[in-house]
Protein backbone atom coordinates (compact mmCIF):
# COMPACT_ATOMS: atom_id res chain seq x y z
CA UNK A 1 0.00 0.00 0.00
CA UNK A 2 1.12 3.40 -0.67
CA UNK A 3 -0.36 6.90 0.42
CA UNK A 4 -1.07 9.79 -1.44
CA UNK A 5 -1.42 13.07 0.37
CA UNK A 6 -2.93 16.43 -1.48
CA UNK A 7 -1.27 19.59 -0.08
CA UNK A 8 -1.41 23.27 0.05
CA UNK A 9 -4.57 24.15 -1.71
CA UNK A 10 -5.83 21.06 -3.00
CA UNK A 11 -8.75 20.15 -0.54
CA UNK A 12 -8.53 16.50 -0.23
CA UNK A 13 -7.98 14.13 2.70
CA UNK A 14 -4.50 11.26 1.94
CA UNK A 15 -5.41 8.06 -0.07
CA UNK A 16 -4.36 4.48 0.39
CA UNK A 17 -3.94 2.42 -2.73
CA UNK A 18 -1.74 -0.22 -4.17
CA UNK A 19 -0.05 0.87 -6.96
CA UNK A 20 3.51 -0.51 -8.17
CA UNK A 21 4.37 2.71 -10.45
CA UNK A 22 3.41 6.41 -10.52
CA UNK A 23 1.82 5.47 -13.82
CA UNK A 24 -1.00 3.55 -11.25
CA UNK A 25 -0.96 6.70 -9.53
CA UNK A 26 -1.83 8.62 -12.31
CA UNK A 27 -4.63 5.63 -13.71
CA UNK A 28 -6.47 6.19 -10.13
CA UNK A 29 -6.61 9.91 -9.75
CA UNK A 30 -7.53 10.50 -14.08
CA UNK A 31 -10.93 8.99 -12.47
CA UNK A 32 -11.49 11.64 -9.90
CA UNK A 33 -13.09 14.50 -11.05
CA UNK A 34 -12.38 16.74 -8.28
CA UNK A 35 -8.48 15.77 -9.59
CA UNK A 36 -9.22 17.07 -13.27
CA UNK A 37 -7.96 20.83 -12.92
CA UNK A 38 -4.77 19.69 -9.85
CA UNK A 39 -2.98 16.57 -12.13
CA UNK A 40 -1.93 18.95 -15.19
CA UNK A 41 -0.16 21.30 -13.06
CA UNK A 42 0.87 19.35 -10.00
CA UNK A 43 4.91 18.75 -9.28
CA UNK A 44 5.12 15.39 -7.74
CA UNK A 45 7.43 13.48 -4.96
CA UNK A 46 8.32 10.39 -3.96
CA UNK A 47 9.06 10.29 -0.27
CA UNK A 48 9.75 13.82 -0.24
CA UNK A 49 11.71 14.17 -3.19
CA UNK A 50 10.74 15.26 -6.49
CA UNK A 51 10.21 12.46 -9.46
CA UNK A 52 9.95 13.59 -13.29
CA UNK A 53 8.53 10.51 -14.70
CA UNK A 54 5.70 8.08 -14.58
CA UNK A 55 7.93 5.14 -14.65
CA UNK A 56 9.14 6.07 -11.06
CA UNK A 57 8.44 2.91 -9.35
CA UNK A 58 6.29 3.09 -5.84
CA UNK A 59 7.22 -0.33 -3.43
CA UNK A 60 4.86 -0.40 -0.18
CA UNK A 61 4.97 2.14 2.58
CA UNK A 62 5.86 4.97 -0.08
CA UNK A 63 4.21 8.05 0.27
CA UNK A 64 3.86 10.46 -3.15
CA UNK A 65 2.58 13.83 -2.47
CA UNK A 66 1.41 16.26 -4.68
CA UNK A 67 2.37 19.83 -5.07
CA UNK A 68 0.30 22.49 -6.61
CA UNK A 69 1.62 25.66 -8.08
CA UNK A 70 3.42 27.15 -5.23
CA UNK A 71 4.24 31.24 -4.30
CA UNK A 72 5.99 32.03 -1.51
CA UNK A 73 7.49 35.47 -0.37
CA UNK B 1 19.70 27.74 8.36
CA UNK B 2 15.83 28.11 7.87
CA UNK B 3 13.57 29.36 10.14
CA UNK B 4 9.64 28.84 9.74
CA UNK B 5 7.62 31.31 12.12
CA UNK B 6 3.87 31.57 12.70
CA UNK B 7 2.51 34.84 11.23
CA UNK B 8 4.19 37.95 10.38
CA UNK B 9 8.15 38.02 10.65
CA UNK B 10 9.68 40.14 13.50
CA UNK B 11 12.78 41.71 11.27
CA UNK B 12 14.56 43.61 13.33
CA UNK B 13 14.98 40.81 15.38
CA UNK B 14 15.83 38.44 12.41
CA UNK B 15 18.25 40.44 10.67
CA UNK B 16 20.50 42.15 13.17
CA UNK B 17 20.40 39.03 14.84
CA UNK B 18 22.32 37.41 11.62
CA UNK B 19 24.22 39.88 11.20
CA UNK B 20 25.64 39.35 14.60
CA UNK B 21 25.65 35.94 14.17
CA UNK B 22 28.33 36.20 11.18
CA UNK B 23 30.07 39.32 12.19
CA UNK B 24 33.10 37.23 13.01
CA UNK B 25 33.31 35.19 9.55
CA UNK B 26 34.71 37.71 7.71
CA UNK B 27 32.01 38.37 5.12
CA UNK B 28 32.44 41.33 3.15
CA UNK B 29 29.06 41.11 2.02
CA UNK B 30 25.11 40.43 3.55
CA UNK B 31 22.39 41.18 1.30
CA UNK B 32 19.30 41.04 3.58
CA UNK B 33 15.70 40.32 0.88
CA UNK B 34 12.64 41.42 2.75
CA UNK B 35 9.48 41.07 1.51
CA UNK B 36 6.26 42.28 3.02
CA UNK B 37 2.65 41.83 2.65
CA UNK B 38 1.50 45.42 0.30
CA UNK B 39 -1.93 46.46 0.65
CA UNK B 40 -3.68 45.97 -2.90
CA UNK B 41 -7.27 44.53 -4.11
CA UNK B 42 -9.10 45.43 -1.18
CA UNK B 43 -6.94 42.37 0.93
CA UNK B 44 -6.67 41.97 4.67
CA UNK B 45 -3.63 39.96 4.13
CA UNK B 46 -1.71 36.83 2.97
CA UNK B 47 -1.71 33.11 4.22
CA UNK B 48 0.77 30.50 3.57
CA UNK B 49 1.40 27.10 3.82
CA UNK B 50 4.37 25.51 4.05
CA UNK B 51 5.46 21.55 3.46
CA UNK B 52 8.56 21.53 6.01
CA UNK B 53 10.18 18.28 4.47
CA UNK B 54 10.79 19.39 0.75
CA UNK B 55 11.29 22.94 1.63
CA UNK B 56 14.32 21.95 3.54
CA UNK B 57 15.81 19.92 0.67
CA UNK B 58 15.70 22.82 -1.61
CA UNK B 59 17.22 25.08 0.66
CA UNK B 60 20.13 22.65 1.99
CA UNK B 61 20.73 21.80 -2.01
CA UNK B 62 20.98 26.05 -2.28
CA UNK B 63 23.24 26.42 0.66
CA UNK B 64 25.60 23.69 -0.85
CA UNK B 65 25.64 25.97 -4.16
CA UNK B 66 26.31 29.20 -2.03
CA UNK B 67 29.09 26.92 0.23
CA UNK B 68 31.17 26.23 -3.07
CA UNK B 69 31.35 30.13 -3.82
CA UNK B 70 32.22 30.97 -0.01
CA UNK B 71 29.10 32.46 1.01
CA UNK B 72 26.30 31.22 2.96
CA UNK B 73 22.93 31.53 2.82
CA UNK B 74 19.66 32.54 5.56
CA UNK B 75 15.64 32.18 5.14
CA UNK B 76 13.13 33.15 7.52
CA UNK B 77 9.08 32.18 6.12
CA UNK B 78 5.78 32.94 7.68
CA UNK B 79 3.26 30.12 8.25
CA UNK B 80 -0.43 31.03 8.86
CA UNK B 81 -1.52 34.68 8.33
CA UNK B 82 0.18 37.88 7.90
CA UNK B 83 -1.44 41.38 7.80
CA UNK B 84 -0.73 43.67 5.16
CA UNK B 85 2.49 45.87 6.10
CA UNK B 86 3.76 43.16 8.11
CA UNK B 87 6.78 41.00 6.48
CA UNK B 88 6.14 37.39 5.40
CA UNK B 89 9.47 36.80 3.97
CA UNK B 90 13.39 37.34 4.60
CA UNK B 91 16.18 35.32 2.20
CA UNK B 92 19.84 36.66 3.11
CA UNK B 93 23.29 35.67 1.64
CA UNK B 94 26.65 36.90 3.05
CA UNK B 95 29.82 36.48 0.86
CA UNK B 96 33.51 37.52 0.93
CA UNK B 97 32.67 39.27 -2.21
CA UNK B 98 30.11 41.96 -3.50
CA UNK B 99 29.54 40.23 -7.05
CA UNK B 100 28.77 36.54 -5.67
CA UNK B 101 26.87 38.43 -2.94
CA UNK B 102 24.65 40.10 -5.44
CA UNK B 103 24.20 37.11 -8.14
CA UNK B 104 23.71 34.82 -5.58
CA UNK B 105 20.53 36.63 -3.64
CA UNK B 106 18.88 37.45 -7.30
CA UNK B 107 19.21 33.71 -8.56
CA UNK B 108 17.93 32.75 -5.04
CA UNK B 109 14.88 34.76 -4.73
CA UNK B 110 14.12 34.36 -7.89
CA UNK B 111 14.10 30.14 -7.69
CA UNK B 112 12.42 30.36 -3.89
CA UNK B 113 9.97 31.88 -6.32
CA UNK B 114 8.91 29.02 -8.58
CA UNK B 115 10.67 26.12 -6.13
CA UNK B 116 9.73 26.28 -2.64
CA UNK B 117 6.66 24.29 -1.16
CA UNK B 118 4.84 27.29 -0.18
CA UNK B 119 1.42 28.17 -0.64
CA UNK B 120 0.00 31.35 -1.03
CA UNK B 121 -3.66 32.66 0.11
CA UNK B 122 -5.88 36.13 -0.18
CA UNK B 123 -7.24 36.72 3.40
CA UNK B 124 -10.32 38.64 1.91
CA UNK B 125 -13.67 39.25 3.98
CA UNK B 126 -12.73 36.12 6.53
CA UNK B 127 -11.92 33.94 3.85
CA UNK B 128 -8.21 32.06 2.68
CA UNK B 129 -8.19 32.12 -0.88
CA UNK B 130 -5.53 30.24 -2.92
CA UNK B 131 -3.71 33.19 -5.20
CA UNK B 132 -4.14 30.76 -8.01
CA UNK B 133 -2.97 33.20 -10.57
CA UNK B 134 -0.25 34.24 -8.92
CA UNK B 135 1.26 30.64 -8.22
CA UNK B 136 4.12 28.87 -10.94
CA UNK B 137 3.68 25.03 -11.56
CA UNK B 138 6.88 23.69 -9.99
CA UNK B 139 9.54 22.91 -12.44
CA UNK B 140 8.41 19.49 -14.45
CA UNK B 141 4.64 19.48 -13.00
CA UNK B 142 1.96 18.08 -15.04
CA UNK B 143 3.15 14.25 -15.27
CA UNK B 144 0.47 12.90 -13.55
CA UNK B 145 -1.97 14.39 -16.52
CA UNK B 146 -0.15 13.48 -19.30
CA UNK B 147 -1.62 11.30 -22.05
CA UNK B 148 -0.38 7.63 -21.61
CA UNK C 1 18.36 59.96 1.94
CA UNK C 2 22.50 60.00 2.05
CA UNK C 3 23.62 59.30 6.15
CA UNK C 4 27.72 59.79 6.61
CA UNK C 5 29.51 58.74 10.02
CA UNK C 6 32.60 58.86 11.68
CA UNK C 7 34.18 55.89 11.70
CA UNK C 8 32.25 52.20 11.38
CA UNK C 9 28.45 51.95 11.09
CA UNK C 10 25.90 50.76 13.55
CA UNK C 11 23.98 48.68 11.18
CA UNK C 12 21.72 47.25 13.36
CA UNK C 13 20.56 50.55 14.20
CA UNK C 14 20.28 51.97 10.24
CA UNK C 15 19.08 48.79 8.76
CA UNK C 16 15.99 48.98 11.18
CA UNK C 17 15.32 52.60 11.61
CA UNK C 18 15.08 51.92 7.15
CA UNK C 19 12.62 49.43 7.88
CA UNK C 20 10.70 51.36 10.28
CA UNK C 21 10.38 54.62 8.23
CA UNK C 22 8.71 52.89 5.57
CA UNK C 23 6.49 50.58 7.24
CA UNK C 24 3.66 52.35 5.91
CA UNK C 25 4.44 53.04 2.39
CA UNK C 26 3.58 49.92 0.94
CA UNK C 27 6.61 48.69 -0.34
CA UNK C 28 7.02 45.00 -1.15
CA UNK C 29 10.68 44.40 -1.49
CA UNK C 30 13.60 45.83 1.07
CA UNK C 31 16.68 44.96 0.19
CA UNK C 32 19.99 46.81 1.85
CA UNK C 33 23.41 45.59 1.09
CA UNK C 34 25.65 45.44 4.19
CA UNK C 35 29.53 46.24 3.21
CA UNK C 36 32.02 44.84 5.83
CA UNK C 37 36.01 45.32 6.45
CA UNK C 38 37.20 41.89 5.63
CA UNK C 39 40.76 41.02 7.48
CA UNK C 40 42.71 40.34 4.74
CA UNK C 41 46.39 41.43 3.65
CA UNK C 42 47.33 41.96 7.40
CA UNK C 43 45.35 45.49 7.33
CA UNK C 44 44.34 46.92 11.00
CA UNK C 45 41.17 48.24 8.72
CA UNK C 46 40.33 50.64 6.08
CA UNK C 47 40.08 54.54 5.70
CA UNK C 48 37.65 56.58 3.28
CA UNK C 49 37.56 60.19 2.25
CA UNK C 50 34.70 61.39 1.01
CA UNK C 51 33.55 64.33 -1.35
CA UNK C 52 30.37 64.98 0.12
CA UNK C 53 29.17 67.91 -2.89
CA UNK C 54 29.07 65.59 -6.01
CA UNK C 55 28.31 62.48 -4.00
CA UNK C 56 24.99 64.17 -2.75
CA UNK C 57 24.76 65.12 -6.75
CA UNK C 58 24.92 61.49 -7.82
CA UNK C 59 23.09 60.21 -5.18
CA UNK C 60 19.91 62.52 -6.14
CA UNK C 61 20.20 61.12 -9.46
CA UNK C 62 20.02 57.60 -8.84
CA UNK C 63 16.94 58.86 -6.48
CA UNK C 64 15.08 60.07 -9.46
CA UNK C 65 15.78 56.97 -11.40
CA UNK C 66 14.57 54.83 -8.53
CA UNK C 67 11.54 57.17 -8.44
CA UNK C 68 10.59 56.73 -11.84
CA UNK C 69 10.13 52.68 -11.14
CA UNK C 70 7.96 53.28 -8.00
CA UNK C 71 11.41 52.46 -5.74
CA UNK C 72 13.31 54.36 -3.45
CA UNK C 73 16.87 54.52 -2.39
CA UNK C 74 18.82 55.50 1.28
CA UNK C 75 22.69 54.91 1.61
CA UNK C 76 25.17 55.31 4.48
CA UNK C 77 28.87 55.88 4.57
CA UNK C 78 31.87 56.21 6.60
CA UNK C 79 34.32 58.23 6.76
CA UNK C 80 37.48 57.83 8.32
CA UNK C 81 38.76 54.41 9.97
CA UNK C 82 37.01 51.78 10.06
CA UNK C 83 38.33 48.66 11.36
CA UNK C 84 38.09 44.86 10.32
CA UNK C 85 35.01 43.92 10.55
CA UNK C 86 33.21 46.71 10.85
CA UNK C 87 30.96 47.64 8.54
CA UNK C 88 31.34 50.75 6.00
CA UNK C 89 28.52 51.01 3.55
CA UNK C 90 24.80 50.36 3.28
CA UNK C 91 23.08 50.94 0.24
CA UNK C 92 19.26 49.93 0.35
CA UNK C 93 16.12 49.78 -2.20
CA UNK C 94 12.74 49.53 -1.30
CA UNK C 95 10.39 48.92 -4.29
CA UNK C 96 6.55 48.10 -4.67
CA UNK C 97 7.74 45.03 -6.24
CA UNK C 98 10.60 42.09 -6.41
CA UNK C 99 12.13 42.73 -9.98
CA UNK C 100 12.95 46.08 -9.32
CA UNK C 101 14.30 45.98 -6.20
CA UNK C 102 16.18 43.18 -7.38
CA UNK C 103 18.06 44.59 -10.39
CA UNK C 104 17.96 48.46 -8.59
CA UNK C 105 20.51 47.21 -5.69
CA UNK C 106 22.49 45.42 -8.25
CA UNK C 107 22.89 48.44 -10.56
CA UNK C 108 23.25 50.70 -7.62
CA UNK C 109 25.95 49.36 -6.24
CA UNK C 110 27.69 49.22 -8.93
CA UNK C 111 27.73 52.23 -10.38
CA UNK C 112 28.58 53.64 -6.59
CA UNK C 113 31.95 51.64 -6.78
CA UNK C 114 32.95 53.18 -10.00
CA UNK C 115 31.04 56.52 -9.41
CA UNK C 116 31.13 57.85 -5.64
CA UNK C 117 33.36 60.30 -4.90
CA UNK C 118 35.38 57.96 -2.35
CA UNK C 119 38.92 57.39 -1.97
CA UNK C 120 39.64 54.05 0.02
CA UNK C 121 43.35 53.65 2.34
CA UNK C 122 44.35 50.46 4.24
CA UNK C 123 45.36 51.32 7.57
CA UNK C 124 48.58 49.20 8.14
CA UNK C 125 50.87 49.74 10.73
CA UNK C 126 49.46 53.15 11.34
CA UNK C 127 50.22 54.56 7.97
CA UNK C 128 47.17 55.29 5.70
CA UNK C 129 47.84 53.86 2.33
CA UNK C 130 45.85 54.95 -0.62
CA UNK C 131 44.12 51.16 -2.57
CA UNK C 132 44.95 52.71 -5.42
CA UNK C 133 45.34 49.06 -7.21
CA UNK C 134 41.31 48.75 -6.04
CA UNK C 135 40.43 51.73 -7.77
CA UNK C 136 38.50 52.71 -10.06
CA UNK C 137 38.79 56.34 -12.61
CA UNK C 138 35.50 57.73 -12.55
CA UNK C 139 34.03 57.98 -16.55
CA UNK C 140 35.84 60.51 -18.42
CA UNK C 141 38.54 60.68 -16.57
CA UNK C 142 41.95 61.74 -17.80
CA UNK C 143 41.30 64.88 -19.77
CA UNK C 144 43.77 66.94 -18.18
CA UNK C 145 46.29 64.42 -19.75
CA UNK C 146 44.93 64.49 -23.12
CA UNK C 147 47.57 65.38 -25.70
CA UNK C 148 46.48 69.48 -27.16
CA UNK D 1 41.02 84.04 -10.71
CA UNK D 2 39.17 79.97 -10.65
CA UNK D 3 40.85 77.77 -7.63
CA UNK D 4 41.76 74.20 -8.13
CA UNK D 5 41.01 71.91 -5.70
CA UNK D 6 42.80 67.94 -4.83
CA UNK D 7 40.85 65.66 -3.55
CA UNK D 8 41.20 62.37 -2.43
CA UNK D 9 44.65 60.90 -2.01
CA UNK D 10 46.24 63.83 -4.04
CA UNK D 11 48.53 65.30 -1.62
CA UNK D 12 48.66 69.31 -2.56
CA UNK D 13 47.11 72.48 -1.22
CA UNK D 14 44.65 74.30 -3.13
CA UNK D 15 45.74 76.57 -6.17
CA UNK D 16 44.60 79.84 -7.40
CA UNK D 17 45.27 80.93 -11.34
CA UNK D 18 43.60 82.71 -14.52
CA UNK D 19 42.31 80.60 -16.37
CA UNK D 20 39.41 80.82 -19.57
CA UNK D 21 39.02 77.03 -19.74
CA UNK D 22 39.94 73.76 -18.95
CA UNK D 23 42.79 73.79 -21.54
CA UNK D 24 44.79 76.39 -19.61
CA UNK D 25 44.05 74.32 -16.58
CA UNK D 26 45.80 71.78 -17.95
CA UNK D 27 48.83 73.24 -19.76
CA UNK D 28 49.80 74.93 -15.92
CA UNK D 29 49.36 71.51 -14.35
CA UNK D 30 51.60 69.73 -16.89
CA UNK D 31 54.18 71.91 -16.08
CA UNK D 32 53.91 69.88 -12.27
CA UNK D 33 56.20 66.98 -12.15
CA UNK D 34 53.69 66.16 -8.82
CA UNK D 35 51.27 65.80 -11.02
CA UNK D 36 52.16 63.85 -13.89
CA UNK D 37 50.43 60.53 -11.96
CA UNK D 38 46.75 61.96 -11.56
CA UNK D 39 46.19 63.94 -14.97
CA UNK D 40 45.67 60.57 -16.77
CA UNK D 41 43.06 58.94 -14.04
CA UNK D 42 41.54 62.40 -12.55
CA UNK D 43 37.86 63.12 -13.25
CA UNK D 44 37.37 66.71 -13.28
CA UNK D 45 34.75 68.93 -12.01
CA UNK D 46 33.62 72.44 -12.15
CA UNK D 47 31.48 73.82 -9.22
CA UNK D 48 30.80 70.27 -8.19
CA UNK D 49 29.43 69.52 -11.55
CA UNK D 50 31.45 66.36 -13.90
CA UNK D 51 32.55 67.80 -16.96
CA UNK D 52 34.11 65.78 -19.93
CA UNK D 53 35.57 68.69 -21.78
CA UNK D 54 39.03 70.20 -22.16
CA UNK D 55 37.00 73.60 -23.90
CA UNK D 56 34.57 73.69 -20.32
CA UNK D 57 34.98 77.77 -20.54
CA UNK D 58 35.88 78.85 -16.62
CA UNK D 59 35.16 82.43 -15.42
CA UNK D 60 36.51 84.03 -11.91
CA UNK D 61 35.18 82.60 -9.07
CA UNK D 62 34.98 79.18 -10.52
CA UNK D 63 36.27 76.20 -8.77
CA UNK D 64 38.09 73.15 -10.46
CA UNK D 65 38.51 70.22 -8.58
CA UNK D 66 40.16 67.05 -9.46
CA UNK D 67 38.94 63.31 -8.60
CA UNK D 68 41.50 60.84 -8.56
CA UNK D 69 40.40 57.04 -8.92
CA UNK D 70 37.45 56.19 -6.21
CA UNK D 71 36.81 53.14 -4.22
CA UNK D 72 33.98 53.50 -1.64
CA UNK D 73 32.38 50.91 0.25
Amino acid sequence: MITIEFLGPIQKAPLTLEASSLRDVAEVLKQDSEMTQWLENCAVAVNDTLVASLDTPLKSGDKVSLLPPVCGG
Amino acid sequence: MLELYEGGLNVPEIITRWYAEEAQFNYGAYIPFIGTVREEDGIDGLSFDVYEPILNGWFDAWQSKAEALGAKLKMAHSRGDVLVHQSSYIAAVFSPKRRVALETIEKFVEDFKVSAPIWKYDLRGGQRLYAADRSTPILGAGILGEKQ
